[in-house]
Formats: C-alpha cells, structure tokens, sequence
C-alpha cells in the first residue's frame, strides 16, 4: 500500500510544467486563441517534442505506454495552463480508445505512431458531449453510430462551430453519413470502449479543473499580496485570507480522490466509474470555488478581460459540465452508494475488503 | 398592517401593464453596452419619458409622476414582470437624481432632471479610481477652483458605460492638502470638456462595459457643483442610502428571473433531478426573492411612518447579490453541456440570456461595496461589534 | 397598501418583552424546567394578568380577539425568553380551535372564558406532532380520532413522558379511549379546524424560532464584546463579525416572511399554507444559523450548561422539527410553487394579482 | 502507486477483525463521561492492552506491536467498522504519548507509556487556561523551581474527564518574568497531588465531561518535566503536529457513521426525500469521508517517505469538523421530530446515538484550535499572506 508517486513521475510533471510556463504563458494563448482555428500547429509541436502526445502510446509503437495514474498529473498541468482539449482528446482519450481496438483493425498501429509522433489529431464525439470539441481541424473524427465506432476523415464531415464563453473552446456540431467504411468497431467491440472512453474524459477533466483550480489560487495570492486597501495588503484582511484557505482545502482534499479515481480506472476496480465520477464533481466543485472566490478577492479587476484570471474561470465553467454534468456524475454515485451491498465504511477505500 | 393595493394603486397596475403590453419593443434590444444597443435603449428610454413612466417618483414638473414607493414597486413589477428592457441611464436617475432633488439648487434641477428623466443627457458616475475601491475615501482627484471654475486633473475608472455617456458625476479632491472624507466636493462634468479622456475597460463579457476617464485641466465652472465646496462626502453619503439601494435593485428584478427559472427547471425536471442540489436551490431562491420583496414593502412602509432605515441597506446589498449569484449559477447547473455556448451559438437552447446573466451576477457581490465591507457595516453598527 | 405595525401593536409587544425580561429570566427558567412538571403555575398567572392567555379569546368571551398577526409579535418574545409549549398551545392554537367549534357545543364560550382568566391549560394531539406537548399537567387534551375532534380530561388519559434535549419540553405519548362523550366534532367539521391548527401551530413555532434566533444572536454579542484574545475583543476579528452579520441578514428578512404569513392566514388567503411553510423554514433557518455561529463564537463556553446560550440552542434544534418538520414544509413549498399557474413572478407577493 | 495491501497487512486486518468479534462488549458500555462509564471503558482498554490492540504503533517493549501508520489506518478502520468502544485514554496515548517518545528520557518512557497503554494511569490534558484558549501563548499558570521540584500554582480549564483521571500533563511557567511563548515547562502532575482542586464543568450533554484544575502550592519533582526548562512550548508544538491531528480523528471514524447515515436515509427515504437537500447531504459526506481517508492514505505515504507535512493539517481539522457536524445535522433532519428525544425517551427510535454525536460534533470546530485560527494558518503559513 503506497498512495503516492514516485520522484520520477514527479520530475516528468515538473518538467512539462517548466516548459508549459514558458510556452503557453497567457499572452501567447491570447493570441492564439483569437486566431480562426484557436490552435497552434507550433505549440502542437512543440507538446510532441516533449513526448506529451506519446504518453498513453504503447511502447511497441513508439508510445511511453503510460497509464490513467500519470495522465492524472498531466491533465492538471494541461488545466493549469489552459491547453485546449484538442490534445488531451488525441493524446489520453482516443489514443486510449485506438489502443483497445483489435489488431485486426488494419490502420490501429498507423495511427498509434502518428499520434506519438505528434502528426494527428483526433476528436471524439461521445454521445454524453452534445458537441464534438476540436472537429474542425482534425485529421478524423471518432464517432459514434448506434454503438458502433467510426472514424470519419474531415473531409467526410460537415462541421458547425458553436462559439462558448470558454475563448479556448471550439465546439462542433458534426454532421455525417456512417458507412462501413469509416466503421472500425462494431456495437459489441464498440461499447466498452466508448464506456472507458467516456470514464477518461470525464477523468481528464477533472484533473484539468483540478490545475485550474490551483491557477486560480495562485493567481488570487498574488493579486491580494500586492493590492492594498485602507492602507494594507487586502491579502491581511481575514475574510479574504478565509476566502482562500478554503479553497486551499477544496484542492488538498480532491487530490487523491482524482489520484484514487485515475487507479480504479488503469487497474479495472469494479467501483472505477464510481470514483470517476467522484472526481469529476470534487474536482469541479474545488475548481468553481476557486472562480467565485478568486474574482471575489480581485475586486472590479477580476471581472474584466485584461486580467488573466477570465481565462481560467470561464474554461472552468465550461468544462465542469463537460464529459458528465453534474446530473449525470451524481447519478452514477447514487447508483452506487445507495445500491444493496455498497462498498461502504471503513476498510472499503482501495477495493472491497 | 392591511395588504390590500388600493383602488388607485391597482388601476395604476392596469395602466402601466397595458401602455407595456401595446409599446414593448417588438425584438430585444442589443446590449446596452454596445453603441448599437446604447442608441436602442435612449430611444425606450424617450418612449417611457413621453408616457411619463421613465421616472414616476419624480414631481410632474420634472416629467414624473409624483408617485409614492409603493407605486414604485408596481410600476417596477409590471415593468419586470413584461421582460421590459434594462434601464440604460439608471446611473443617473437613481443614484445623481435623488442627489439633485436633495442637494440642488432650483437652477440645477430644472437644468439638468428633466433632460435626465427624458435621457437626453445620459450620465456615468465617476466614484472609484485605480487606489480607491472598497477604500472610497482614498480618491486623490484634484478639482482645484480657479476663479469661477473647478480645474480638474486626475484619473476616475469603472464608469459604467461611460464611453457612450453625456455626463459624469463623482467626488474630487477640492482641498487639495485635505485627506480622507474631508476636503472633497461633488461635481458634474460634460464628457465632451476639453481635457477629458475615455479610454474603454472590457469586461468579462467581451463589451466595454466600463471605462477609465483620464481628467487633464479640465475646467468645470463653479455652477456644476452640488452642495458646498468641500461637503462632498456628506453630499454623495447623505441621500437616502436605503432608499437609493432599493431603488437600483428593485424585488421584481429577482421575482422575475425565479419565475424563468422555476419554468426552465420544470421544462428540464427529469435530468435536473439527478442533482438533487438543483431543486434545493431552485425552492431557496424562490424563498429567497419573495423575502427580498416583503422586506421591501416592509422597509417601504416605515419609511413612508417615517423610520430611519441604516444599516438594513448592507443586508439588502448582500442578499440581492447572492440571491442573483444563485439564481444564475442554478439555471447554469440545470442547462449542463450547453450553459457555456455563447447566444450566437446554433446549438444554444438559452432563449432567455441565463449565460450573460451568470457573468453579470459575478459582479453583484464585488460592486457599489463588496460583501466583505457590507458585513463589516452590519457587525459595526448594527451589532455594535468594536472596529478592528 | 401597509405592511407595518401599528405603534400600539409594537408598545403591547414591548410590555410583554419588558414583563417577561424580569419574569422569565434564564435563572428562573432553569429552576422551573428542572421541576417535574417543568411549569410554574406562579409564571403562568403572571402571563395572564398581562392578558396573553386572552388574546385570541373572541371580545364576548372577555378577551382580546386578536389574530395571527398580533401572534406573530407574541409568539417572538415567547422565544425569545424561553416560554415553554404549554403557553402558545392553549392560548393560541387550542383556543382558535375552540372559538371555531359551532355554538352548539356546550362547553364551547365556558372554555375560552376560562382560557381568558388563564384558568384552563389545554394540549393538542395533532397528527403531524408524533408526541404530545405538554399533556401531563393539561386540564384537557384535544385528540385527533380518525379526523374527528375529541376533548379529553386528563383523567381519562394515560401519559408517557418522553425527555427531550430541551429541558424545557414536555413531550408526551397520550393513551386514550375515544367515546362519544369526549367528542366535539365530527370529522367534516373537524377537518378545517384541524387544518387550521396546523397552520398556527407552525407560525407559532415560527415566530419562536424567530425570537429564538435574536436571543441567541444578543448573548453572542455580549459575548464577543467582552471576551479578549490575542489582546482585544474577539469581536473586533473579522471572522466573527461575518459569522454574526449573517445571523442579522438570516433574522432581518425572516420576519417579513413571518408577518406575510400571519397576515394570509387571518385573512384567508388561498396561499396560506405556502407562506407559513415557507416562514417556518426561514425562521427555522435564521434560528439554526444563529445556534451555529453563536456556540461558534462562544467557543468553548458555549458548550457549557452553565451559559445560558445552551438553553435557547436546544429549544431551537426542538422546535425546528415541531408542527411539521422541514420535509414536510418544503413537500408543502414544492407542491404549490411547481404547480401550474402557481402565484409566481413579481406583483404575486400579496394575492395573485 | 500501489494501492494493495500486503499480505501482512491482509493478515494483521483479518486479526483484529477476528479478535473483535470475539471480544466486543456484549452491549454499549455507559457514557465515558460518567464514572461508571469511564471505569468500564478503563476495562476495556486493559483488555485490548493485553492482546497488545490499545497501540499498536508502539514498540514492542512498551506493550504496542511496532505497527506502521497503514497499519495503524487498518486497525482503526476495523476498531469503528465493528462500533468498538470510544478510546478513553486517548489525550494521554496520543496526546502526551508521542511527546513522551521524542522527548521523554529512558526513566520517564519506562515510568509511564506500559502504564498508558494498559491505562492504568489515566491522563487528562491541562493545556487550556481561563484566559488562554485559541491564544494558547498566554498561558499564566506558574511552576517556580525550588530545589528539586516544582511549585505550581494557578488554573486549567476545559481538562477533558479530569475528574476521573490519574495524572494531568500541560503547560506551566516556570519563568515568572517571561512572556508568551518563553519561559514555559512542560510538566506532568499527578492529581491526587496536594493542593489539586478538581472541579467538573458540565457540558451541554449535562454530563462531566470537563473540569477546571486549580494548583495551590503544588509541589512536583523535576523528574516529571519533559525536555527542558523552558522549552516547553517548543516540547509541545514539535511532536508530529500533522501525524497527532490524524491519530486524533482517523478517517474510519467519519466512514463508521457516513455509512450509518446512508442505513439511515434508505430507511427513511420516503419522507426524508421530501427535502432534496437531505439526498444531496447524504452524498456529500459520502465524499468528504471518502476524500478525508483517501487524504490520510496519500498523507501517510508522503510520511514514509519522509516528506514534512504542514500547514495539511490545519486543512485537516477544518475537514473533519465540518465534516462531522455535516454527518450529524442529515441525521437530525432525516430524524425530525423524534430527533429531539433523548436516548432514555421510550419513543426514541434512534439507537445509534445520532443526538448525542450531533451535540459533540458542535464542538469540533471550536476545540484544538478554533477553525478560524486554523484558516489563518493556512492563509499564513502555506499561501504565505500577510500577517494582519
């Protein structure tokens, strides 16, 4: 029994967050994200370098072949700093779903090299997202047919963009044809792929609202150290230190419930979408506190477009919602804790003892 | 006590509900805090004046109608409840206009209130500066007389709106060796002075909602002053701080949006149930907005006996607030996946603008003295608790 | 249009507030509770003689034949100083269920002389109370059989004491025999009157919880003002100011809604039954809240036996649930306000307009 | 990351289980606040000391198992999982025990820890002081050198169960002249010690559960302080801070009576149903029990690898109180009327002793360090904000 990460794990999420700091500093995703595409093919680049889009790639096919445990500290590096979805949709949830299908399915291993090597993008049109993020500029789109899984080129698809509050976002609305030649699954191969794929996005957002949450802090500390009112730092004032220490708490306590969460998954616990879910709501409810309480201690400052803190908000209630509302999370825990013989009390934490 | 609306009361109703019913725009307006929209919501606002229902408390020589609160709160029922467009010159008839009728002299009124009710002048206010926010009494503005003249130089910021504005009002330091509440006077300054610069703040939202106006020797004659030189604090505190309060957020503009969200929760009961959270919240903001409105009608009654009202006005300013917040972000929770598509979105299901809202309601606890100060001034001198 | 109270309805308030001030003081009270019976015959004469017992005896019966709203002050300062159940229970609830009873039931007008004088102590068995108040020491009880309403003497009833955290209760399990003899209404004539009570007992319950929440609200005051840590007054902290500024807004915009639902009962409004839930949450929560933050900025004082703020507290956790508790007040909330064509939207607050 | 238990762990697990089952008391033992309650729980602690349970992280040698803190974890989550007796030993076992191991000398570790493990000596903390509660530093009670003892004189306050206890431990000045946290010794004093007044304070339960200690020229060896003159504030805050606070409130504590809480809902659900915030409580605390023991985990793991651990365990104690009062508030709503009944009413029907947890869970958030303190410390001391 070890709930923790080892250094190594450690120094690999230090190390992209070092280059992340560096390339994706808030200005520079201003710009991008008020060009058409809202992405840039540099920086996509510049992530594969890092081996950011390898991770979940089994080793035979270049990949690092890393699990849900490892994503669960990139997702918040990814959330931290405002990488839009298009990459942890390639890179953790299709790459995952690619992984799982077949060999016998002729272009899997293709796609897996591509996708380490950083020359694909995918999106994923799950039925639970009622739009495809990132459609619009990838290479195929996987989508799904009464159960079955297709992947649809981009030239195959009609694309309608929906502007979101979230300036990072580019939400389609995908318009197709299935035929048996985009069909790479059929419904009985496709289901438990689009379950797990469903439990990774809902996992991969909730460890990016976990690294919004703490740039939202860390953007709230900075602000109130600096900003004096009646001739001190707002930051002494108690209210406002108490604003922030409980969202503080709402960040410690979520961690290992993402951390558990991302194990049950890579591990096959039976209670892995309980957890899932468990995440995605602590995760969202410490990231939607850290918004509240943070434009709260910016004062006037925090409701405009000039301060970064817009940013991080806006993605954060974009995303609370996104890959599982909080209807559909709290549904799938009632299921489980209020069923007959639920893993419940003491002893129950890491599996049914 | 007797709840019953008189007869006068009640045929007043009928008539404001009836000129909405036969005038209402027949599509929204743009947002106001658009030039486009601007424009749209002077034009309202000229339509309401002619009817005499832009400012109804106001005497009949003013272009209103001498109507008591009570009246007020039905007319603002009836406006509400029609999904009326907002107030686009509210800055100035709710918060300088009570200002004039007290502090003005004759001359003042009958220049400016008239041309305020009609919004042929639209007014900004130009209270905060870049070091003077919750701490108001830090403003460092100077308006320095010069002869028949203020010289004013110094920088004023969150003027709402003030970039499409006639005119701005605020404080400025008048004495300029004096410090804190002593020393400043209330002043009104044309937008078009020579010296004075509008540079535009966006908000959340994308609009220019605000913006910072940069004074350099602008010169203000003397007659554009209200109240005494130098008595600016007392000029801005004194006028009906409760009264003023209400009159900016009035019951029926939270009954209203309630009311859409009870209809949007019932439309969406079946998914919204599986948080059982939403129909708490949905039961606690209709409580909410109801006690909003009696404390309303109470506060009104005592004032009209004649009652002080003091510190109740921090606590309307806090529930109000978080009652919107919570209005706000339950019709978000209920809207799931689509709460964050913008209105020009094809997919966006959100006829009623709950988005916009949501981002506007993050202001409500920040704005005209955030929470913290608010809870402050109840424990002080409601409770009597000792300063810090 | 007035929704204020007349300066002579204020000054009988005060008189009251000033006799109870003296009356009931918290000493006092702790002697009597800690009596068997729990009551003071003594007290009770004293609250006569300042005509509480007469209140809502009609003016032929020798009383004051004031209504719910008079109540609505009334029932305030009896939370506020602690007076036990037995007093609203007869005086108000009890009583409007006998001046309701057709004339031909003969010991109708002797009844409410007799409540007038302050000579008769009567209990009421309502349904939705699982225990009866008071019933040890009444001269009668009134009982719900099968709708139909049944006097009943002491004598013929065997009593249960049930203790109850608030050592002011007196909560009883009732034995009895329903015959014809003990019978006052048949269930058609019942059903209203029963109703009826309901409705009072909770806005009694409300007003209490209301008083109860300014008590509890003053002595964290006094408190905070005169305890010193770190060298000044703990009240001069931020924190605690916010803790008891929240206890002022939850008690400020309560009363309203107390007032509102005092004023459509007595007036026969069809949304009644709406307000008085919706006043027995608000004032339930205002009450709650004040518990909370004041044993909160007692500290550890306030977990004592020997503070008095322990004995409002208990009242409070007792009567949030008494005559209804919040399940059923908010099934009664949800029933109308998620009806079709519910009073909803502004210009409905005071009659469907 | 390895979140499977050793096969040791498995069987250490399987042990105590299997022992508990056997042992438990036939039925609940009296209240531990009242004597005859904390004599028979004095037995019950002997005899989980005679199967080497009472602590198990202990040394062999001084009657524990050498257990790690997962095993610990497993321990206490089979203890609360078969509803075993509170511990009433515990401000000695985990309170003063810890202090003893770090900084007690050989003698001293020998003289008391085997005897605090089969509590034959029962320990009662003397920490707070009238005028020292969150403001622990003013502490005023004086211990003066005279030769080879102490003499104390002054007042303890909020002793838990001192009246019944052996021994007290706290905090004394033993340098008149000094101030706040200087010049303080940490001592050990029996309490049948001449000069000691024990006077019981009734807690909101009506029961002793606490009491004032008054010194009156209490003569007490120097062999009974801990680490040096002077040093005590330091002997105090230094031991495992974080580590004690955990030991204090396990999660298995909180999982016990989530789980309880859950019986309780599905037993009630019709009516319990008709308040939406009942079912979305009920699924918060699951959580929050969940993520408290998932945080103990992760928190024990860094232990191990010897990382520190601050300022977590103010956000700890936050989490817990809050969380316990959560747990029992549901309780008490899904109760309703009969919730008020105390456990000797014949019509109560709670058997799990829900009102008595919900009045204990009142003082959680205001003992060891009022939560507001603790949110300052965080503030301060791991967001790094100013001091005020």
């Amino acid at each position: 029994m070890d709930f923790t990460f080892t250094d190594d794990e450690r120094a690999f999420q230090e190390a992209i967050s070092r280059f992340l700091m560096t390339e994706a500093a808030p200005e520079a995703l201003r710009e991008i994200w008020e060009t058409d595409s809202g992405r840039s093919p540099d920086l996509r680049n510049k992530m594969a370098e890092q081996g950011l889009t390898a991770l979940s790639v089994p080793e035979v096919a270049g990949g690092l072949g890393m699990g849900d445990v490892a994503w669960s500290l990139m997702t918040q590096e990814l959330g931290y700093y405002g990488i839009p979805d298009s990459l942890a949709d390639t890179a953790y949830v299709a790459t995952s779903m690619i992984a799982a299908l077949p060999e016998s399915v002729s272009d899997r291993n293709g796609w897996l090299e591509q996708i380490a090597e950083g020359s694909l993008r995918i999106a994923v049109g799950h039925p639970v997202n009622p739009l495809v993020a990132d459609a619009h500029m990838a290479d195929f789109v996987l989508l799904n047919h009464e159960g079955e899984i297709h992947a649809v080129p981009r030239s195959l698809i009609d694309v309608e963009q929906n502007p979101s509050i979230d300036s990072s976002r580019r939400l389609c609305r995908v318009m197709w044809e299935p035929n048996s030649a985009t069909r790479i699954a059929d419904a009985d191969t496709g289901a438990p792929i689009w379950e797990a794929a469903l439990n990774r996005g809902a996992l991969s957002v909730a460890g990016q609202l976990l690294g919004l949450a703490q740039r939202m802090l860390d953007l709230s500390v900075d602000y109130v150290a600096q900003r004096k009112q009646f001739g001190k730092p707002i930051g002494s004032f108690q209210a406002v230190k108490h604003h922030l220490a409980d969202v503080a708490g709402k960040i410690e306590f979520a961690k290992p419930v993402l951390y558990r969460a991302a194990y049950s998954l890579q591990h096959g616990n039976p209670d892995a979408a309980l957890h899932i879910s468990q995440a995605h709501i602590a995760c969202g409810e410490a990231a939607h506190l850290a918004a509240r309480h943070g434009i709260q201690v910016h004062g006037a400052m925090g409701y405009t477009w000039e301060v970064d803190l817009q940013m991080f908000m806006k993605r954060t209630w974009a995303l609370e919602s996104s890959w599982g509302d909080h209807g559909f999370h709290k549904a799938r825990i009632s299921d489980a804790i209020f069923a007959d013989g639920a893993p419940l009390g003491p002893g129950q934490t890491f599996g049914r003892s | 006590m007797d709840l019953n609306y008189t007869p006068r009361q009640q045929a007043f109703r009928q008539e404001v509900r009836a000129w909405l019913k036969d005038n209402l725009p027949a599509q929204k307006l743009a947002s106001y805090d658009t030039r486009e929209g601007f424009e749209q919501h002077r034009e309202w606002e000229r339509k309401l004046f002619e009817a005499r229902l832009s400012m109804v408390m106001w005497p009949e020589e003013l272009g209103g109608r001498g109507c008591d609160l009570i009246e007020w709160l039905i007319f603002e029922e009836e406006y509400y409840g029609a999904d009326a467009p907002m107030r686009v010159n509210q800055n100035g008839q709710l918060l300088l206009g009570p200002t004039l009728m007290e502090f003005g002299t004759e001359a003042q009124k009958k220049r400016f209130l008239p041309r305020m009710a009609a919004s042929d002048d639209m007014w900004a206010q130009a209270w905060s500066e870049p070091n003077a926010g919750s701490d108001m009494a830090a403003i460092s503005s100077k308006a320095i007389r010069d002869g028949d003249h203020y010289v004013i130089n110094g920088q004023k910021t969150w003027s709402t709106r003030a970039i499409y504005a006639d005119w701005a009002f605020g404080l400025f330091r008048s004495d300029a060796d004096s410090k804190r509440h002593h020393g400043l006077s209330f002043l009104m300054v044309p937008l078009d002075a020579e010296g004075v610069t509008i540079r535009p703040i966006k908000a959340l939202n994308g609009k220019d909602a605000f913006a910072e106006i940069f004074f350099d020797n602008v010169r203000v004659p003397v007659e554009n002053r209200i109240g005494e030189e130098g008595s600016g604090w007392h000029v801005a505190m004194a006028t009906a701080g409760f009264e003023r309060g209400l009159l900016l957020r009035s019951p029926a503009r939270f009954q209203q949006p309630v009311r859409k969200l009870i209809e949007l929760y019932k439309a969406n009961q079946a998914t919204a149930d599986r948080d059982p959270s939403i129909r708490e919240a949905v039961m606690d903001v209709w409580a909410g907005a109801e006690s909003y409105a009696l404390s309303a009608y109470q506060s009104v009654g005592r004032l009209a006996r004649g009652e002080k009202i003091g510190a109740e006005s921090s606590i309307n300013k806090i529930i109000w607030s978080e009652l919107d917040l919570k209005i706000h972000e339950t019709a978000m929770r209920i809207l799931g996946a689509r709460g964050e598509l913008l209105s020009s979105a094809a997919q966006n299901e959100d006829d009623y603008g709950w988005l916009e809202g949501f981002l506007f309601a993050q202001a409500g606890p920040i704005y005209a003295g955030a929470n913290e100060i608010q809870r402050n001034i109840i424990a002080e001198r409601m409770l009597g608790l000792p300063k810090a």
